[in-house]
């Protein structure tokens, strides 16, 4: 019954195999297609141990009034587990509490939602993100210098929050001066073209603090096809990033957004469904890519899309671990 | 003379378009109970002069009087108070709304502010019943054929109640009975006091409706007098300032025996199973009502609608076209009735709407000679009469040039067989008889015309046949020994329908 | 007045002139049936109370931006800043309701802001002859700048109250509509909502016989507006708070609405009973889709195929006969 | 009136003066000027030069655009189409195919017959152009669902890779592109009996085809050629940035008809020439650069580049009356 059930949402009124719904926010991107590829993975494990008998996949397009929607006509087939990404961090709020008052798992990761009405979050911190990269950067040219900050979209949470986990560091040190910031989608091209006006406008840089997705080797190929130097630059584990980093020795950090976050939650979901006690909130940790380790996850690449994200790998010990930390 | 004072008069206005003039102080003055006529050949300003009357355009100089007061700023709106409702030519409609909601169009009666639609459709009603108009009030106009959309049109001015009704070439895609029903009402409306400005290229009915007449010539009056005492010849020498000639040319018949078209059990949209033969050297006139499926004929047999036959020989080729540019190759041309919706890009230039016929047959990435194309659009212009820059939109020439250009634009391919819809529609008398001119000496060539006309006298005086087309049938092939308004009228009435049958 | 037939009994020409506009979207509302049924077939919840309001919710949004929609593109104008207009409704819905200015004051803010965004619009696309698309491209960037900054990230609050109210279990969503679409049916018989089709199809005519062409545009686009931001403030009702780019795709959705329903381009052409129909079979689908279990790529070409299909049928119906 | 404006060549000078296409373009001078007051870096030649670059990409993707619009249509999936080109091409790479040529024309091709198939959806079909190629787009995305991170192979085409970077002559080899699609395009448009279908069919399909212009196949041919310029626009946008990625197109749907309508061609279609897109593609890339390297919020910055959009327009955007 309710009462003794362990996590949130979860009535215990559900048994096995489950349906599970992935409330996909738009499922073409590469980075999305490699996260459905570890969760219907991670499916057929599941299937395996006859936990889970099936997956359904909905597509919003981007819109965060179709998932709206969508979430909606999950609840409406008794799904027994709803898995998103959410299109806006306040949207979904209200169908998700409904989901959860029918005793649906929902576990939310990547992009989150302002609301406790969920089995678990599962994500990355996006403000250490911000803050290490900071770090990374104000170490790397000194603690002194001139510097772009690159960032993804304006309006939308995780941006926001990267960037602000920036600011304690940035404020800490008054002699880096931020020369300019721009917001473009996670993508090469709008990186590429912004970097290469900035540069003209700031002829002298020292170093490029770029808040995720693929900005960094945008960034990277202004500078190269400027023939100007390379300076420090922060990133994510882009493939065409970090094959650049190696072909031009650079001084970078990177970190992730694991796609496995996906596999993870699907795990999550089945573990809450069968009344296992799941932290609200599960915190993963950035793993960090840096001279040491790039030519480990280089030697991966050929398994990775061209476009695609070099991530760490995981088992379901990691899971195990990660469900059991406080 | 006059002791009243006119209820709307111009006084020496004056219009210029980019600086060309178009009216040079004309004046002018409507009097109550007087069906006034304005004439003037083709671009001589007069719809220029009604837009000034109605205030859709403002004149550079001179004065718009209503009730002899200057009105210093006529708009549209002004214009209606005062009583001034103007008869466009299908300008005015709007084709997704019902002829009721059509008629009352800008002057809606009102309760609470809604529109009161019973009230509307009293009124409506009541003004259709005038001019004949017998369609549901709740069809939209989009379903209605081109003359019922005049009909609306007229209607539209009427329910109104005006004090002054202008009228600019209301007749010219009017048939028979309609332009009946038009001339009688005009009459009794005179007799209510009416002033009426009346514009038409067809001088018949201006000696039997009009009593007064102002004609216009290259932008200024050239005679503004009583028409009692004026026959139609001496009103063409007002118009064109010289004597005129006869309308129709004198020809001698040139029939072969060869057909250019012949078709067994022909159907295209409203026509059914027809039967025609259409000879070289001839020119075949197409009579009867208007929308009896004349102009699904034309279309059909040009592969512009889709067209079913038994048989059908074709200059030579068996089997009907199927699309324009085979007909197009087959020697087929084809100049609409409507030329604004259907003949011209009046966006375009003059020049390029001339050579559009040619760009349509050429190879497609064989690159065009700028100078030939002139040569060819200022030899044609010469040829139709058509003055000035040939760069210049199409929409900037008044009606009856525009529909020269429309038939200008074949005169380069040398067509085989000509299909003309209407060709002379709003078109002044002395370009009629240019055109006149042309089709016999087109026909004479040994080459086949087909008109389909609603001027009747010119299936008379024209044709060496006419087929009269009645519900989608050809009801009656006249031959020219049988050729006379009554023959035709009849048989498109359906009249005569055994006589000629047996 | 005389004995002219003026006691005939009422709506004797307004119900057949009705009838008239249902011919050209009559075979749209049967695929919209056929779709209803197969949705109601699928998920038989559909009949319960909170089935409907749950799915009359979803919808409603996308009915209102159809009819902003529709009724720009019946005066031959479009708008490319409709999604911004949301977005922008959206956060000044979930700025003000909850502070000092309280769910009424929050109310009129949001429709103020529609009408006024739009008139202006209204006015630099009418008064200035620039073409509507552009204008509305530019003003998209201005809207939506303007929505960031009022809100930089998602956020913002809305009443718990007026969330249930409007997007609980209650079908008041669905009496919102018909409210809608009631006035819209009265202001379409007014003689300045009428003016639309004429201003729409032939401008030109329609001024020369003393139609209020500009007035009418204009008030187009300012109803257009106050549509848009409306439907803002009920997706922030809805989600119960406000995020600045939550309306993006409704941009092309409302184009997609009010072509499927027969809304033609160059003006004067289609009804709003048609966009309407349209935006209920773009909704109807995405859930319909989900029941019959499609993959994201099947759901990427059923979409496509539907939408073609929906336009080409009549299409070719129509050039059969 | 003084003597040199009466004389024939006088007139055209005074014509070419008062055209769109030269208004936009002394728009583009006026702003490249300002701005490079305003920021050191701006006006730099390599910064214009690059600016020109990225123009090449919405001037291949308008080029297209502009067809179909005067012709009377739209197109949205060009985006689309962008994307599909960039994406597949290290798909369709052959070992044998050392130059990269074939690859790079199997590309067009698909993106070819992809415009054809709008081309028969609108044609045939009778579809509205904004609901085919919308449609399209939504297929297109479900291809690309298949088709993305199926490879993982970099693009590693020497054509590719050549038409993003080298520089023959100091001129990045992508303006030099664009200019020789423009003079073809400048001339099919204006100088062949082709054009001439196109602007007719824009101004008055139903006079044009009643004059004998082929209606079918002239739409089939606009919308292939919008796909071919889109393809070829995805396979420079690919060598420009090393990689194709899902989203790379999306930039472009906008851009392109924001080009073509500030370029004086009328959205109504019939009227217009490529002249004016190419001056409307600088213009748009400029102020995207304007607005990057000013420092303000994203809200702000949002609003100061619709701002500068709708001024521009007034500037030069009057739509003449019509019908
Ligand atoms: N808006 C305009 N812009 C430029 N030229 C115009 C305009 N309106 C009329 N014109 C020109 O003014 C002249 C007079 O045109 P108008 O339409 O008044 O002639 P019309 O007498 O009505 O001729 P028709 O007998 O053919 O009807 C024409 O040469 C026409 O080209
Ligand atoms: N460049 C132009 N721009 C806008 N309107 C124009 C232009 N040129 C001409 N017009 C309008 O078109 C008219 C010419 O076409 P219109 O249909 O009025 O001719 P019309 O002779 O009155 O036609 P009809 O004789 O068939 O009644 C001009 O009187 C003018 O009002
Ligand atoms: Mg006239
Ligand atoms: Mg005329």
């Amino acid at each position: 019954s309710a009462a003794n059930a362990a996590a949130n949402c979860i009535k215990g009124d559900r048994k096995p195999p489950y349906t599970i719904g992935w409330a996909d926010i738009y499922s073409v991107p590469t980075w999305m297609k490699q996260t459905q590829g570890t969760i219907e993975a991670e499916v057929e494990t599941l299937k395996k141990q006859g936990l889970v008998d099936k997956l359904v996949v909905t597509d919003a397009q981007g819109d965060a009034n179709v998932q709206i929607q969508q979430i909606q006509s999950m609840i409406d087939s008794n799904i027994d587990a709803i898995i998103l990404i959410a299109g806006s961090s306040t949207a979904p709020a209200r169908v998700l509490a409904d989901a959860c008052s029918k005793g649906i798992a929902i576990i939310n990761f990547d992009s989150l939602v302002d609301t406790d009405k969920v089995t678990a979050k599962v994500n990355t911190d996006s403000a250490q993100w911000g803050d290490q990269a900071a770090k990374f950067l104000i170490n790397a040219i000194g603690g002194k210098g001139k510097i772009l900050i690159l960032n993804g979209p304006a309006g939308i949470s995780v941006s926001d929050d990267r960037r602000k986990g920036a600011d304690a560091e940035l404020k800490a040190h008054p002699d880096v001066k931020v020369l300019a910031e721009t917001n473009t989608p996670y993508n090469v091209a709008p990186a590429q073209e912004a970097v290469t006006s900035l540069l003209f406008a700031n002829p002298e840089i020292d170093g490029i603090l770029s808040l995720g997705g693929a900005l960094s080797a945008g960034a990277v190929l202004a500078l190269d096809k400027q023939g100007r130097e390379q300076v420090p630059i922060t990133g994510e584990n882009a493939r065409q990033f970090l094959e650049l980093w190696k072909e031009k020795g650079l001084k970078s950090w990177a970190t992730m957004q694991p796609n496995w976050l996906g596999a993870f939650a699907a795990y999550t979901a089945v573990q809450a469904l069968q009344g296992k006690d799941v932290p609200a909130f599960v915190k993963i940790p950035l793993p960090v890519i840096d001279n040491s380790n790039i030519d480990e996850y280089l030697a991966r690449a050929k398994d990775f899309p061209a476009d695609g994200y070099i991530y760490s790998p995981y088992d379901e010990e990691l899971f195990k671990k990660l469900l059991a930390q406080k | 003379m006059t002791t009243v004072a006119p209820l709307l008069a111009a006084r020496g206005v004056s219009k210029a378009f980019f600086g060309n003039p178009v009216l040079r102080g004309v004046s002018i003055a409507l009097q109550p109970g007087r069906v006034h006529a304005l004439l003037g050949e083709n671009g001589a300003g007069k719809s220029t002069l009604i837009n000034l009357l109605s205030g859709a355009l403002r004149p550079d100089g001179g004065e718009i009087e209503v009730d002899g007061r200057a009105v210093p700023r006529m708009t549209p709106v002004l214009a209606r108070q005062a009583g001034i409702a103007v008869v466009q030519q299908e300008l005015s409609l709007t084709a997704s709304l019902s002829i009721a909601e059509n008629i009352g169009l800008g002057a809606y009666p009102k309760r609470f502010g809604l529109i009161d639609y019973n009230e509307l459709a009293a009124r409506a009603k009541a003004a259709c019943e005038l001019v004949g108009l017998n369609e549901p009030l709740s069809t939209p106009v989009g379903h209605l054929a081109l003359g019922r959309r005049q009909m609306v049109e007229i209607a539209n001015a009427l329910y109104r109640k005006p004090r002054v009704l202008i009228l600019d070439e209301p007749t010219s895609s009017l048939s028979a009975t309609e332009t009946k029903i038009l001339m009688d009402l005009l009459e009794r409306l005179r007799g209510e006091g009416i002033a009426i400005l009346y514009i038409s290229h067809r001088l018949n009915e201006v000696m039997a409706l009009c009593q007064h007449v102002t004609v216009l010539k290259d932008g200024t009056c050239t005679a503004d007098r009583p028409l009692a005492g004026t026959d139609a010849a001496g009103l063409v020498r007002l118009m064109v300032g010289r004597d005129p000639g006869d309308l129709f040319p004198k020809w001698q018949p040139a029939v072969s025996t060869t057909t250019a078209i012949t078709v067994r059990k022909f159907s295209a949209g409203l026509m059914r199973d027809v039967d025609l033969d259409i000879r070289t050297g001839e020119v075949l006139g197409i009579g009867g009502l208007v929308g009896q499926g004349q102009e699904d004929l034309l279309l059909g047999l040009y592969g512009a609608i889709p067209a079913r036959t038994a048989s059908a020989t074709v200059n030579g080729v068996s089997g009907l076209p199927g699309g324009v540019p085979k007909a197009n190759a087959l020697g087929l041309a084809y100049v609409p009735a409507d030329r604004k919706r259907e003949g011209l890009h009046l966006i375009h230039p003059i020049l390029t709407n001339m050579m559009l016929p040619a760009f349509a047959r050429l190879p497609a990435l064989k690159l065009r000679s700028r100078k030939a194309e002139g040569e060819t659009g200022r030899s044609l212009a010469a040829q139709l009469a058509i003055k000035g820059d040939l760069q210049r939109p199409a929409q900037a020439l008044s009606g009856g040039n525009q529909q020269k250009v429309a038939l200008a634009k074949w005169m380069p391919h040398d067509p085989l067989v000509l299909l003309l819809n209407d060709p002379t529609r709003g078109v002044d008398v002395e370009t009629k008889r240019e055109v006149y001119l042309m089709l016999r000496a087109f026909a004479a060539a040994g080459k086949a015309v087909v008109l389909l006309s609603s001027d009747t006298p010119e299936l008379v005086h024209l044709c060496d046949r006419v087929a009269v087309v009645r519900e989608g049938r050809v009801a009656a092939m006249l031959e020219r020994a049988a050729l006379s308004e009554e023959t035709i009228v009849s048989a498109a009435m359906g009249a005569g329908k055994q006589k000629v049958a047996a | 007045m005389s004995i002219v037939p003026s006691a005939k009994p009422a709506g004797a020409l307004y119900w057949p002139v009705q009838a008239h506009r249902n011919i050209g979207v009559r075979a749209l509302f049967l695929v919209v049936l056929a779709f209803l049924v197969a949705y109601g077939v699928l998920f038989p919840g559909l009949f319960t109370a909170s089935g409907f309001a749950k799915f009359t919710q979803s919808w409603f949004p996308l009915a209102l931006v159809a009819m902003a929609q529709a009724i720009l593109m019946l005066t031959g104008g479009i708008s490319l800043a409709i999604g911004a207009t949301v977005s922008l409704g959206a956060v000044i819905a979930a700025t003000t309701m909850a502070g000092p200015l309280g769910v009424a004051g929050g109310t009129a803010a949001v429709a103020l802001t529609g009408l006024g965004i739009g008139a202006a619009t209204g006015f630099i696309v009418v008064k200035l002859r620039l073409p509507a698309i552009v204008v509305t491209l530019a003003g998209s960037f201005i809207i939506g700048g303007a929505a960031l900054l009022i809100l930089p990230r998602p956020g913002g609050v809305i009443p718990a109250w007026l969330s249930d109210l409007l997007a609980g279990d209650t079908p008041a969503a669905f009496m919102l509509l018909v409210v809608i679409v009631v006035l819209w049916k009265l202001y379409l018989a007014t003689p300045l909502g009428l003016s639309l089709y004429a201003a729409g199809e032939n401008p030109v005519g329609a001024y020369r016989s003393g139609v209020p062409v500009d007035a009418a545009r204009v008030a187009a686009y300012a109803i257009s507006g106050l549509l848009s931001t409306g439907a803002g403030l009920f997706v922030a009702a809805q989600t119960g708070s406000g995020d600045p780019v939550i309306g993006t795709a409704f941009t092309l959705n409302s184009i997609a609405a009010a072509v499927l329903g027969g809304i033609g381009f160059l003006g004067g052409q289609g009804t709003m009973r048609g966009a309407l129909a349209g935006s209920l079979l773009l909704s109807l689908m995405i859930s319909v889709m989900f029941f019959l279990g499609f993959t994201p790529v099947a759901q990427y070409v059923a979409q496509g195929l539907i939408i073609i299909g929906a336009v080409a049928i009549p299409q070719i119906r129509k050039v059969q006969k | 009136m003084t003597a040199w404006n009466d004389s024939a060549g006088g007139k055209r000078v005074s014509a070419i003066l008062k055209s769109r296409p030269f208004l936009t373009l002394a728009i583009v001078a006026a702003v490249w000027i300002v701005a490079s007051f305003v920021s050191r870096g701006f006006g730099a030649y390599g910064h214009l030069r690059y600016l020109v670059e990225l123009g090449a990409v919405i001037g291949l993707v308008a080029a297209g655009q502009t067809f179909v619009v005067i012709a009377g249509g739209i197109d949205l999936s060009v985006a689309a189409i962008v994307t599909v080109s960039a994406i597949s091409l290290p798909l369709l790479s052959w070992q044998a195919d050392t130059t990269g040529l074939v690859s790079v024309l199997a590309v067009l091709a698909l993106t070819t017959a992809i415009g054809v198939v709008n081309g028969l959806g609108v044609a045939l079909l009778r579809v509205h152009p904004m609901i085919m190629t919308l449609a399209m787009a939504t297929f297109l995305q479900g291809l690309l669902i298949i088709i993305a991170g199926g490879s993982a192979v970099t693009a590693e085409n020497p054509l590719v890779h050549w038409l993003g970077n080298a520089r023959p002559a100091g001129i990045p080899a992508g303006i030099i592109l664009w200019i020789a699609v423009s003079a073809i395009v400048l001339t099919v448009m204006h100088a062949t009996p082709f054009g001439a279908r196109i602007f007719a069919m824009g101004a008055n399909p139903l006079a044009a085809s009643l004059s004998g212009v082929p209606i079918t196949s002239t739409t089939l041919a606009v919308y292939g050629i919008s796909g071919f310029t889109a393809g070829l626009a995805g396979v420079l946008v690919l060598g420009m940035n090393g990689q194709g990625y899902v989203g790379i197109g999306d930039p472009y749907l906008l851009a392109s008809i924001a080009a073509v309508v500030l370029g004086g061609t009328s959205i109504l279609g019939g009227l217009g020439t490529y002249a004016g897109t190419i001056p409307g593609a600088v213009l748009l890339v400029t102020i995207t650069a304007l607005i990057t390297v000013v420092n303000a919020s994203p809200g702000w910055r949002s609003i100061l580049f619709g701002s500068l959009i709708l001024g521009l327009l007034l500037l030069s955007g009057r739509e003449q009356a019509r019908r």
